[in-house]
């Protein structure tokens, strides 16, 4: 049999402030060749787990550990993990944050020049490894200057230019556009089928990540079952649409990829979708007339018409740099545009007053030191009623009220700071990637918070890349490419009509069909 | 990124790291009133000169005295390392910047000791502060100390500003006359002084003038440049002065003795050079666009 | 990228040019040093922000050059201590020519990979901040917004903490994702080697030398006292033109004729 | 089996004498390359006065550098991942810092040196200090024989900084941090001006005096400070104050909850 990449035997771990486990008697073996995900909802333990593999915890961040984990035969207590650089490569969640050097290259070779390898070895891992990330392009670029999906590509091939048999990634996924995530998991499975190497990644959407894995590390609670994807899947009840549509109709393996998913629907007969969600009811909230947006040269917005009713919920889709950041900046009053007009309530737009926005880093939002005192901060700039604990709960944030921000997790902050935008009672709400780094849990309590926020005639736009979200969320779609809007429409249609934004439910069905929930019904 | 402010940052920061901060500088001005005197000492290795200086201040300093000398007197002298220091008295020594290229010969400072002693000077002479009836003096030669260098002979100031008369006017030095003729016999401080002290100064004075102060003979006439003042030499005259000796010395004029070939040179380099940076950053845009 | 020579050829020409401006105030050799930073700085230019650097430095050096020589007129005007405040501020503007073209041709990461080895770690720290300054501002600017994005007009008095820790709080956050990500590849394990050293090609070291001989007849004609350096300021008198020293500075007009290979 | 771990410190206790003897020499030789235009008379005589417009400069500019790479030297192997991390990220905020510059002499830059040395010790300032002054000097291309006297003495601004008594409160701390702000502010100022202050030869009673005695050069500069500095530095000594005054509190207890994050224990170096 294959030898085992990582054991984590009787792993039980505590963060030096925290009462309670991260970990809780685990036990963990993975083959040589594995493709793992470790998946559950935040704050279950899987970035600790993660950490504990290359060293990180405990050596880094201190804490109680009990137990042992292997990795490739080392015990990582007797190891620093600068001395498990040569067996075992991490990429966390967020890459430009972890680059050290400038241009890709050298980023490539940093951590084997650390580990000492003779120059001539170290020039051709380089191009190797600048080959098997496609990055051959990229090699003088600086890092800063790459998309999301370029960046994580180059951290993957920064992580494993030193020559390690494992790699561990931290949500390599969830900055990137569809394509750039496909293209990363593309690059990840190569490694594990022609190279042989062992792969454990976290990852919330599961729909990018199901079917590429072999292996599923569930946790919940700080215990991990592993097992395979769709066992696993179906234990915690979680899982990418199609495997929500098996459990609502009882299929049984449950599906986990479109294919699984085609081949359990041909026995049975679906017809036409009804109508979809969308309905244009109220009045104009916000608008664009002809709008032109241009960063010096570069024109970001070209000429757009733009606008979003009472009760409606718009996604802005598109490419990463299509422009969907800078419209909704334009439409929030706080990137003027060249030219054209933009109009909220029938003015100006006030920033704060009638249209608020969450930005792509909600990190930028947070000042305060307690969660409940950003909402506070913006109940009282807006004169309104000192009452922070309902807009926390409606995002399902109250359990940290009193926590410092900048302690919880990406997605957990992310919660806060739309929390906070949002007491503004803005009418009209923008969100800019509001579901990254979260659970499924965490983007339904959104998704109900948002279909009450229309619910009570005010508008919202969010710009997102998440296909599935948009899926179930969106009374109209809206696709950008180069700064112009490509197509307007009703979800079913516009996504209807992509190979790259259809949702897994168009995918298995056909144009028209976008949430589990909604093919369920047609099916019962 | 911050482009305007970055470069505002830059320039502020490398103008303020090179200059400091504004700074400003100063002389005394001058004011004609007359009344303090100071005598100078000048011991150029072949001859002594006194003289008797009339202070355009209370309070003046050691440089300002000697070009007070040259003024009311005639005393070449010339100044290095910006005006601060003595390189050049009476026609010897450094003629550039550089007052101490000819080191380990350099022009040592004493001030006198109201005794008729010196005593070796610890401050420099742009710092010192003169007043009347002080003595002060300046020996070329080698030492680094007040125990080994040349010292200047003995000199109070009654012996060298016998009898004070106010009327003495600066005037006639400022003739634009050049006076390459040295005197044969000259008479330093003849009128009035008493014969002991100053008289020693006298007899080596015409071979001096002709070794040191003739461009030709100079090491660095030689290379056709035009250091060396005009003047060929700074002879005494003969001209009846009631406070002292009077020197005649040739005002600096621009003009040069050799052909300013190297500055040619330069000149045709530094054209050279710009134009082709012109020519390349052209060429180099053609390119671009 | 910028040019091909290696960085330390240039380390090395400016500090011989500099080398020269400092040991004299002969405008003659000022001026020419000039001309010639004007061509190297032609030759290698790459457009960009960078090359912006030579013209403010160029800027830098007229406002030092004019207040240096404005001093005077607070105190006794006369030619020769005109003359004097002017060389002097010529030959500090020099050295900011000298070294506005430098700055303008080197790559600044060029320059922190030659620190020796044993100080890799201050110089990595350097290169860092250097990369990482850039989303500094602009995570300045997106706090700022943020908050007029909520509607709050903070007090100026409670302005400053409000920018200020959020922006801190994601450095420090940044720099833990950093450390870890060292951490894991083995920064710290003792042994290092060198990804592509920057070699020496014959041009760079032909610079080098040709600079370092300039730095070298200066001086001994600043120590060895065989040239007027300083030329006469009171009485003035015209400078002097040495031919030797001519010829060394010649010699720093080198890099105008070297290709830097690629942009 | 169960434990507890807690990440090593900055540098290994080894060698103790030999860092402390390093971090003396190097404070002298970065004493002397400011000092000398006080000392040069007592230690040279007239035959450097030969060359007291360039000799001494360059000799001293090179103990600048000298100081700077002794210094650095401190950090020489053991500073470890998260040294690196943190002073590249505060030197980035130096850096940012640094761009919208002045009011006088008064650069925002001086908050972070101030806070990052009093919160992670003088090693660390001094550290900072200088790698920050480095890497803005590059960023904003502003690379020359200034450069190793600047780093120095902003990283003697880090180090004092770092020596403060923290007290008991953070009344007492913010106040001490706060008039060292204000006395670092002008010694900063006195100590950059040296390094120019010799190019200023012109006999004034200002003027430095190559030939006078150290007393009359103290004199002279402190009349020269006087008249041209104290205004401009007092910008400085002002800012540091109020940024230290409104600032002080929040930032370093953003910095301490960092170092508690990275499980950090910088003060003791």
């Amino acid at each position: 049999m294959t030898p085992t990449a990582i054991r984590a035997e009787g792993l039980s771990f505590t963060y030096p402030a925290s009462a309670r486990p991260a970990l809780d008697h685990v036990d963990v073996a993975l083959p040589e060749g594995s493709f793992a995900l470790a998946l559950g909802p935040t704050g279950a333990g899987k970035s600790t787990l993660l950490r504990a593999v290359n060293g990180l915890v405990p050596h880094f961040t201190g804490g109680t550990f009990t137990g042992r984990v292997h990795v490739a035969g080392r015990d990582t207590l007797a190891s620093a993990p600068r001395m498990l650089a040569d067996v075992v490569a991490f990429v966390p969640q967020d890459p430009i944050s972890s680059f050290v050097l400038d241009r890709v290259e050298d980023e490539l070779a940093y951590g084997m020049e650390n580990l000492g390898v003779d120059p001539g070895h170290m020039r051709r891992r380089v191009e190797e490894m600048l080959d098997l990330l496609d990055l051959v392009a990229l090699r003088n670029r600086s890092v800063r200057t790459l998309s999301g999906g370029e960046r994580q590509r180059v951290a993957i091939a920064a992580a494993m230019a030193a020559g390690p048999r494992i790699l561990v990634l931290d949500e390599p996924t969830s900055q990137l556009d569809p394509q750039g995530a496909e293209h990363v998991m593309a690059a990840l499975q190569r490694l594990v089928h022609d190279h042989g190497m062992t792969v454990l990644l976290a990852e919330h959407r599961l729909e990018r990540v199901a079917g590429w894995v072999d292996v599923a590390l569930g946790f919940d609670e700080g215990r991990v079952q592993v097992g395979a994807p769709a066992d696993v899947i179906r234990s915690l009840a979680v899982g990418p649409p199609v495997a929500r549509l098996g459990r609502l109709v009882g299929w049984s393996p449950v599906p986990l990829t479109v294919r699984d998913a085609r081949n359990a629907a041909q026995s049975h007969a679906i017809g036409l979708p009804a109508a979809g969600n969308g309905h244009r009811t109220g009045d104009i909230v916000g608008a664009l007339r002809g709008v032109t947006v241009a960063y010096g040269d570069a024109v970001a917005l070209r000429d757009v018409d733009f606008g979003v009713r009472e009760g409606e919920i718009v996604a802005l889709m598109g490419r990463n740099g299509a422009g969907k950041s800078t419209l909704l900046r334009a439409l929030a009053g706080v990137h003027a545009p060249a030219s054209g007009e933009v109009r909220v309530l029938g003015r100006a737009p006030r920033p704060g007053v009638d249209v608020a926005l969450c930005p792509q880093e909600p990190e930028s939002v947070l000042f305060t030191d307690s969660v409940e005192n950003e909402v506070r901060a913006t109940l009282e700039a807006r004169g309104l009623p000192d009452a922070a604990a309902p807009w926390l709960e409606r995002l399902g944030v109250v359990e940290f009220a009193s926590r410092h921000p900048r302690d919880l997790s990406a997605g957990q902050r992310l919660l806060v700071a739309t929390a906070a935008i949002a007491a503004t009672e803005a009418p009209l709400l923008l969100l800019d990637e509001p579901t990254r780094g979260l659970d499924p849990d965490a983007k339904q309590r959104l998704v109900r918070f948002l279909r009450a926020h229309a619910a009570d005639g005010r508008g919202a736009v969010i710009a997102t890349h998440d296909v599935e979200l948009a899926a179930s969320v969106a009374t109209r779609v809206v696709m950008l490419a180069g700064g112009e809007v490509i197509a307007d429409g009703d979800p079913a249609v516009v996504l209807g009509d992509s190979h790259v934004f259809a949702p897994q439910m168009t995918r298995v069905f056909g144009a028209g069909w976008l949430t589990p929930e909604q093919v369920a019904e047609a099916m019962a | 990124m911050g482009a305007r402010l970055r470069s505002f940052a830059l320039v502020a920061s490398v103008v303020l790291a090179t200059i400091g901060a504004p700074a400003a500088t100063g002389g005394a001005a001058a004011c004609a009133d007359e009344g303090p005197h100071a005598a100078l000492v000048v011991g150029n290795g072949a001859r002594i000169v006194k003289l008797c200086v009339t202070l355009d201040a209370a309070e003046v300093s050691g440089l300002r005295l000697i070009e007070l000398a040259a003024a009311q007197h005639g005393l070449s002298y010339g100044f290095g390392l910006g005006g601060a220091a003595v390189c050049r008295l009476d026609g010897v020594g450094p003629g550039g910047d550089d007052c101490f290229a000819e080191y380990p010969d350099f022009w040592g400072y004493w001030h006198g000791d109201g005794r008729e002693g010196w005593a070796w000077a610890g401050t420099g002479a742009a710092s010192y502060r003169i007043g009347d009836g002080d003595v002060e003096g300046w020996t070329w030669g080698a030492g680094d100390t007040g125990a080994t260098h040349p010292k200047p002979p003995a000199t109070d100031v009654g012996g060298v500003c016998v009898a004070p008369e106010p009327s003495a006017s600066p005037s006639q030095t400022q003739s634009p006359k050049p006076n390459p003729k040295p005197e044969p016999t000259p008479k330093p401080s003849q009128p009035s002084s008493p014969p002991s002290a100053s008289s020693s100064a006298s007899p080596s004075t015409t071979p001096v003038a002709g070794e040191t102060r003739d461009p030709s003979a100079s090491p660095k006439a030689d290379k056709g440049t035009a250091t060396e003042e005009p003047s060929p030499s700074a002879a005494i005259s003969p001209s009846p002065s009631p406070s002292g000796a009077v020197l005649a010395v040739g005002p600096p004029s621009g003009g040069s003795g050799g052909a300013p070939v190297g500055l040619l040179v330069a000149i045709v380099l530094g054209v050279a050079l710009t134009v082709g940076g012109w020519l390349r950053l052209r060429g180099r845009s053609k390119v671009a666009t | 990228m910028r040019t091909g020579l290696h960085p330390g050829a240039w380390i090395a020409w400016a500090s011989g040019a500099g080398m020269v401006a400092f040991v004299t105030t002969d405008p003659v050799y000022l001026l020419l040093l000039w001309a010639l930073a004007w061509f190297v700085y032609a030759t290698h230019r790459v457009p960009g922000p960078e090359a912006r650097s030579f013209r403010l430095f160029l800027l830098a050096a007229l406002i030092t050059l004019g207040l240096r020589t404005g001093l005077v007129l607070l105190g006794t005007v006369n030619p020769s201590n005109v003359a004097f405040a002017f060389l002097e501020g010529l030959r500090l503007a020099t050295i900011l020519v000298v070294f506005g073209t430098f700055n303008a041709v080197t790559d600044p990461f060029g320059v922190v990979r030659l620190a020796p080895r044993r100080f890799h770690e201050p110089a990595l720290a350097a290169a860092l901040a250097l990369s990482i300054a850039p989303r500094t501002v602009a995570s300045v600017a997106n706090v700022r917004e943020a908050q007029r994005l909520r509607g709050i007009h903070v007090s100026p008095l409670r302005s400053l903490p409000a920018l200020a820790v959020p922006v801190l709080e994601a450095g420090m956050e940044q720099a833990v994702t950093l450390a870890e990500s060292m951490d894991a590849r083995g920064h710290g394990r003792g042994r290092r080697s060198r990804y592509r050293a920057q070699s020496w090609s014959r041009p760079a070291a032909a610079i080098a030398a040709s600079a370092l001989t300039a730095a070298v007849v200066f001086l001994s004609a600043s120590f060895g006292g065989w040239a007027v350096l300083h030329p006469p300021t009171s009485p003035l008198a015209w400078p002097e033109t040495e031919p030797i020293l001519l010829g060394a500075i010649a010699l720093l007009a080198l890099p105008g004729f070297v290709r830097g290979g690629q942009g | 089996m169960s434990v507890a771990l807690h990440a090593p410190a900055l540098g290994s206790p080894a060698g103790t004498r030999a860092r402390v003897t390093l971090l003396v020499l190097a404070n002298l030789v970065g004493a002397a390359a400011f000092l000398w235009p006080f000392a040069l008379p007592a230690i040279a005589g007239p035959a450097l006065e030969n060359h007291k417009m360039d000799g001494p400069w360059l000799l001293f500019a090179l103990a600048g550098i000298l100081a700077a790479l002794l210094l650095l030297e401190l950090g020489r192997g053991g500073l470890g991942p998260k040294t690196v991390a943190l002073l590249g990220v505060l030197g980035a905020a130096m850096v940012a810092l640094r761009l919208p510059g002045f009011v006088a002499g008064f650069s925002a830059m001086f908050i972070v040196v101030l806070v990052a040395g009093n919160a992670f010790g003088p090693a660390f300032g001094f550290l900072l200090g200088t790698v920050g002054t480095f890497a803005s000097g590059l960023f904003v291309g502003g690379l020359g024989p200034w450069l190793p006297f600047q780093m120095v003495a902003v990283g003697w601004v880090g180090a004092g900084a770092g020596l403060l008594p923290h007290g008991a409160r953070w009344r007492t701390r913010l106040l001490w941090l706060a008039a060292y702000g204000a006395a670092s502010g002008y010694l900063y100022g006195a100590i950059m001006n040296l390094w120019s202050w010799p190019f200023l030869v012109d006999g004034s009673a200002w003027a430095w005096d190559p030939g006078a005695s150290a007393a009359t050069n103290l004199s002279n500069y402190l009349r020269f400070y006087g008249v041209t500095s104290l205004w401009w530095d007092s910008a400085r000594a002002i800012g540091n104050v109020a940024l230290v005054l409104v600032l002080g509190k929040p930032l370093l207890a953003a910095l301490d909850r960092a170092a508690r994050r990275m499980h950090l224990d910088l003060r003791q170096v």
